[in-house]
């Protein structure tokens, strides 16, 4: 190949690649890379597919348990889940497309993480979003909300995945930068994992799905000398989504993975051909020869450089064994998929290119991927912050009118707009449905099911990373415990502002600190995760939301439980100590208008302690209805029981419970229904486990009547929380 | 006055109805099928307007709603349907 | 009773109607892909919902020319019964099986949750099993559930009895709040002049199970079984 | 040869879509609004045929698929792109 190039360090800069970088990949090379070289570093080199930032960081999270099969470091993490089977899961960040094109954006986000899933064998079962909007009062926010719903409604609904969970707050801080973290849940036979693990010479490379397009070629190279003008408003940045193109890849790809013909798969994600066929021939220890003039096209006159770092969707790599063609051929013909022979593997531990009968590009694999960047960043960590004494409480306003406006709040009020979006209950299995603590899942054909949940709460991370980092995995796990499933594993999408910015930095290690100081303490490994920084806007970063998205396995699905009351006479059961945390809660955001104070500290001993009383007592049978408490505090839980059921609720609290004791947000609660007359035993069970306990009251009537403290009624409650998100699409509130 | 609007991708953007349509037309026996690209067309009757107030109003229209811009283009024209 | 339930690129109930078949069947229906040409000797054809060819275009329109729907029409024409949910239900009517159209509905959203509707008669080979009139919550899933139909159709559907159910409240009211799509006079679902071909939009499959939380979907099915046995 | 097919709903017709923008654009400040109709575009390009020949498979294309004839009208156009 000729290797004279045109390559300045100018144009390196605009590819992302620092001055050392640069110098590192001359080195690596022995010459100045040509531009499509140039591309391939800038890209395996970016913080997307390096982690340059972060690995340091991410090597000190706790990732195994005797249940795991397979933590991060593949396209998504496994676990065992008992009976032969696997689950398979991820959850990955869609922002800034989402933020340029919110629908197609959004769509794209969950055809990304569903390849990533289902290219390990596993059929999807669900699908999960944890949303982060602006302020509702911001110009874009309305059309941001309705058009990122309805992309991830668009794409989930027409593969047939149900959407079943998430989570959806507002808070200026994502006025310029929305979050979009769209999680999927797959199941697979345990034995017939796939991974992308390259091995076989002679083995051929295999592309399956789309046809590649221009789509999404990073912008920093559209001013790079290649591109004409004309080409440049060819070029899309955006990428559009086909779900259907990806139920065929779906369904395809499950057929062939049913057979022995596969050695290794992997989608193209972002960097698509680039990273899949790197990743591939690096994890085996492998060369890879390709012949880009085989690769499927949608547009004429393609350059290598375009075909290598095009994003189209919908796409697939595989190595098959040799001889396998025809059968997988046959199979993605049936589906009307392309299928193309593309290259095939080498011991050569080079990347090959050839394109028009030369060759185009020519790197040594190991040492590219080896000598990927890795960056200690200084940080700074978050100062620490006052506790808010329940002084503070702002006691002017009564308990249930107090309720009654945090009901109607942005980030408590019901989700039901959304939810109803998403096809739901599409495959049949969706036990517990989105409005719950966790989704359950059915085990297809068994009396099992899977619960996941996505949570994370910004506010308290701002205001101390650690323990806001341990709070989220605390939730995500006390969500799983009170619909009765055992948690097993967790994934992470981890957004954050410039890593290069200290006090950025400084909540990234503290929250990683966190998150893995909660992970050990509960048995909560992380499998798999994504890290998603520079989310922020001339130089305001975001609140740090470090989402976390969890999966556990419900034994015996007749014993799960809902939230709601189903019974008028059940005795109800305060689980945990309240101290009355006002810190950074929303009663005092929403109320007192102040985002002060230290989060709530989360001990894990307790967390622990009393979760586990909590999943045994529903194992028992004996639980009628159970919802953890979060936002909001006690009253905000009972208001959300109270709806989701079919009675009202008398509580008393103990003497002189104020503002601070109903909205408190002190970690590790429960709230449980159980038979009056088994009521008692419950209390003493939890005393004799070392778990606080306490009767507060008895479900029944119309209304939510908190003694001494007036009542309310359902139906006002009911308007409160289904109200204000429907108004605010139409306009019509704020 | 009346207000014909022709929506459509930008060129290079993917398609997929259209990639869909072309399918299905060639598994009709539609033979020698090529491109196909699907828009939309929008009519809006703009009573008591002159073209030029109808032409500025209908232009901000599509900046505002009708149209993606980030993925489509649009093309209006006006005619006197008085 | 035999059934067959067609399989086109992109459906995805296929899998839940088969599901709650086989729990009134006592055995599974044959699963039929789109590109055959012919059809197993069967008592019901099943037409499933999903999103068949993606609903590019219109839904419904590409699957109502697959190789397999002459053969569907050939044997309702013979008088087999056939059922379509949802997408099904767009598919029978471009395929010209059954009258109206499915349009985007009323507020343009998808929606998806239960909703209640009203047995219109039980004299049918779908709906013995079920009260005169009785009100049902079933499911909804689609973005095109909004019926429409011009108004000679309209008469035609009215005096010949061929409305299968409408939209109410809980307590069987047809009323505009209870309509969730938009649909004309509150119609669910309709039947050819045979009435041995229905199609609704409501998903009887995915509430025909304890577990999932309800089962008045089930009777559709054993009704079927009854009387195709 | 390139086919330039306009789908309309016929009159009479609900048109959600068309009903929904008319609102949208008047939520936006735009007075005003007559009737609104969204109806679609399509483009096909047929390599290797004349006029004659285009003009009589498109029309047959609308027929079979593109068109729902009961409530759908169509027109169409065939350009010279060669
Ligand atoms: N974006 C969303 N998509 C689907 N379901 C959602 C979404 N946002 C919230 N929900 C659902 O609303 C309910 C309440 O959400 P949330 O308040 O975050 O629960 P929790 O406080 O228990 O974490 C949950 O069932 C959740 O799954
Ligand atoms: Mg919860």
């Amino acid at each position: 190949m000729s290797t004279i190039s045109n390559v300045t360090p100018e144009l390196a800069a605009e590819h992302g690649l620092t001055p050392e970088e640069f110098e590192r990949a001359k080195e690596i090379l022995g010459r100045t890379p040509n531009l499509t070289e140039l591309g391939i570093f800038s890209v395996m080199w970016s913080e997307h597919c390096s982690y340059k930032s972060s690995k340091k960081w991410l090597r000190t999270l706790p990732t195994e348990a005797p249940w795991v099969i397979c933590g991060p470091g593949e396209n998504a993490g496994v676990i065992d889940i008992g009976d032969g089977l696997a689950a398979i899961f991820k959850m990955e960040s869609h922002n800034h497309p989402s933020y340029i094109e919110p629908y197609q954006g959004a769509a794209t986000g969950v055809g990304g993480i569903l390849r990533d899933v289902f290219t390990m064998g596993a059929r999807p079962v669900a699908n999960l979003n944890a949303l982060r909007f602006g302020s509702p009062d911001h110009a874009k926010t309305r059309h941001l909300v309705a058009g990122v719903v309805a992309g991830i409604g668009g794409y989930g609904n027409c593969i047939g995945v149900p959407t079943v969970g998430g989570e959806c707050t507002f808070h200026p801080s994502y006025n310029g930068n929305i979050l979009v973290n769209a999680m999927t849940v797959g199941i697979a036979p345990k034995d017939r994992i796939f991974y992308a693990e390259a091995a076989g010479v002679g083995n051929p490379v295999i592309y399956v799905g789309s046809k590649t397009g221009r789509d999404g070629i990073h912008g920093a190279t559209m001013a790079s000398a290649e591109f004409d003008d004309e080409s440049e408003q060819k070029r899309p940045t955006v990428q559009v989504g086909d779900p259907f193109t990806e139920k065929l890849l779906l369904e395809a790809c499950l057929e062939l993975m049913a057979t022995d013909a596969i050695v290794a798969i992997q989608d193209m994600g972002a960097a698509g051909l680039t990273s899949s066929s790197f990743e591939m021939a690096s994890r085996g220890g492998m060369g890879i020869d390709l012949d880009l003039d085989m690769v499927p096209m949608r547009e004429r006159g393609m350059t290598a450089y375009e075909l290598m770092l095009s994003e189209s969707q919908e796409r697939m790599l595989m190595v098959l064994h040799a001889g396998r063609e025809d059968d997988a051929r046959a199979i993605f013909e049936k589906w009307e998929l392309d299928f193309a022979v593309i290259g095939r593997l080498t011991d050569s531990g080079r990347m090959v290119l050839r394109k028009d009968g030369e060759t185009v590009a020519d790197l040594p694999v190991a040492p590219l991927a080896a000598s990927a960047p890795e960056y200690d960043r200084p940080y700074k960590p978050t100062p620490k912050r006052q506790a808010v004494l329940k002084n503070d409480a702002d006691a002017s306003i009564g308990v249930c009118d107090a309720l009654e406006r945090l009901m109607k709040t942005p980030d408590l009020c019901s989700k039901r707009w959304i939810w109803e979006q998403y096809d739901h209950m599409v495959m049949g299995d969706t036990v517990g449905r989105p409005g719950g603590d966790a989704a359950v899942i059915r085990i297809h054909d068994t009396h099992r099911g899977l619960a996941a949940t996505t949570d994370c709460t910004p506010r308290y991370v701002a205001a101390d990373p650690v323990e806001g980092g341990k709070q989220a995995v605390a939730e995500c796990w006390r969500n799983l415990t009170a619909v009765g499933a055992r948690p097993l594993a967790i994934t992470d999408c981890l957004n954050f502002g410039s890593p290069e910015r200290e006090d950025v930095m400084g909540q990234f290690v503290g929250a990683i600190q966190g998150i893995g100081e909660a992970a050990r303490a509960l048995e909560f490994p992380i499998v798999s995760g994504n890290v998603s920084f520079y989310n922020e806007t001339n130089g305001k970063a975001i609140q740090p939301t470090p989402s976390i998205g969890g999966v556990g396995v419900v034994d015996d699905l007749s014993r799960s439980v809902g939230i709601g009351f189903g019974d008028e006479g059940l005795a109800i059961v305060l689980v945990g100590a309240t101290a009355g945390h006002l810190g950074s809660s929303l009663f005092l955001r929403e109320i007192a208008g102040s985002e002060e104070g230290a989060p709530p500290a989360v001990d894990l001993k307790t967390e622990k302690a009393n979760g586990d009383f909590v999943r045994a007592e529903i194992a028992s049978g004996r639980v009628k209805a159970c919802h953890d408490i979060s936002d909001g505090g006690i009253a905000v839980a009972l208001a959300e029981m109270v709806l989701a059921g079919r009675f009202g609720a008398t509580i008393e609290g103990p003497e002189g419970a104020g503002h601070d004791w109903w909205f408190g947000e002190d970690q590790a609660r429960y709230l449980i229904a159980i038979d009056a007359a088994d009521a008692d035993r419950l209390v003493s069970a939890a005393g004799k486990a070392g778990v606080e306990a306490r009767r507060i009251g008895i479900a029944g009537g119309a209304t939510l009547t908190i003694t001494g403290h007036g009542t309310i009624s359902r139906e006002a409650l009911r308007i409160a929380s289904d109200g204000w998100l429907p108004a605010y699409m139409a306009g019509k509130a704020q | 006055m009346k207000a014909l609007i022709h929506i459509t991708l930008k060129p290079g953007v993917l398609d997929p109805q259209g990639k869909a349509i072309a399918n299905a037309l060639s598994n009709l026996g539609f033979g020698g099928i090529g491109d196909v690209r699907q828009g939309k067309y929008i009519e809006i009757e703009l009573p008591g307007r002159d073209a030029a107030a109808a032409e500025a109003d209908v232009a901000s229209m599509c900046e505002r709603l009708l149209a993606n811009t980030v993925i489509e283009d649009y093309r209006v024209e006006i005619v006197d349907n008085s | 009773m035999k059934a067959a339930v067609i399989v086109f690129p992109g459906s995805n109930c296929d899998r839940d109607l088969m599901v709650a078949l086989k729990k009134s069947m006592g055995r599974a229906p044959h699963m039929v892909w789109h590109g055959e040409t012919t059809l197993p000797d069967v008592d019901l054809i099943a037409v499933p919902g999903g999103f068949s060819y993606g609903d590019y275009l219109r839904s419904g329109a590409m699957a109502a020319h697959s190789p397999i729907m002459n053969e569907v029409i050939r044997r309702a024409r013979k008088g087999v019964a056939v059922l379509g949910i949802c997408n099904g239900f767009q598919v029978l009517t471009e395929a010209g099986l059954l009258p109206g159209v499915l349009m985007r509905n009323r507020d343009l959203r998808f929606v998806c949750r239960d909703v209640f509707i009203r047995v219109e008669r039980k004299d049918t080979v779908f709906c013995n099993r079920y009260g005169e009139k009785q009100v049902l919550r079933i499911p909804i899933a689609h973005h095109d559930g909004n019926y429409f139909i011009d108004e000679a159709g309209l008469a035609e559907l009215e005096d010949d009895g061929l409305v299968a159910f409408r939209y109410c409240d809980e307590a069987g009211t047809t009323t505009d709040e209870a309509n969730p799509n938009g649909s004309l006079a509150n119609i669910a679902g309709v039947m050819d002049r045979t009435r041995r071909i229905l199609g609704l939009m409501p998903h009887p499959e995915r509430l025909a199970d304890p577990a999932l939380g309800g089962t008045d979907g089930r009777p559709m099915f054993d009704s079927l079984v009854a009387s195709l046995s």
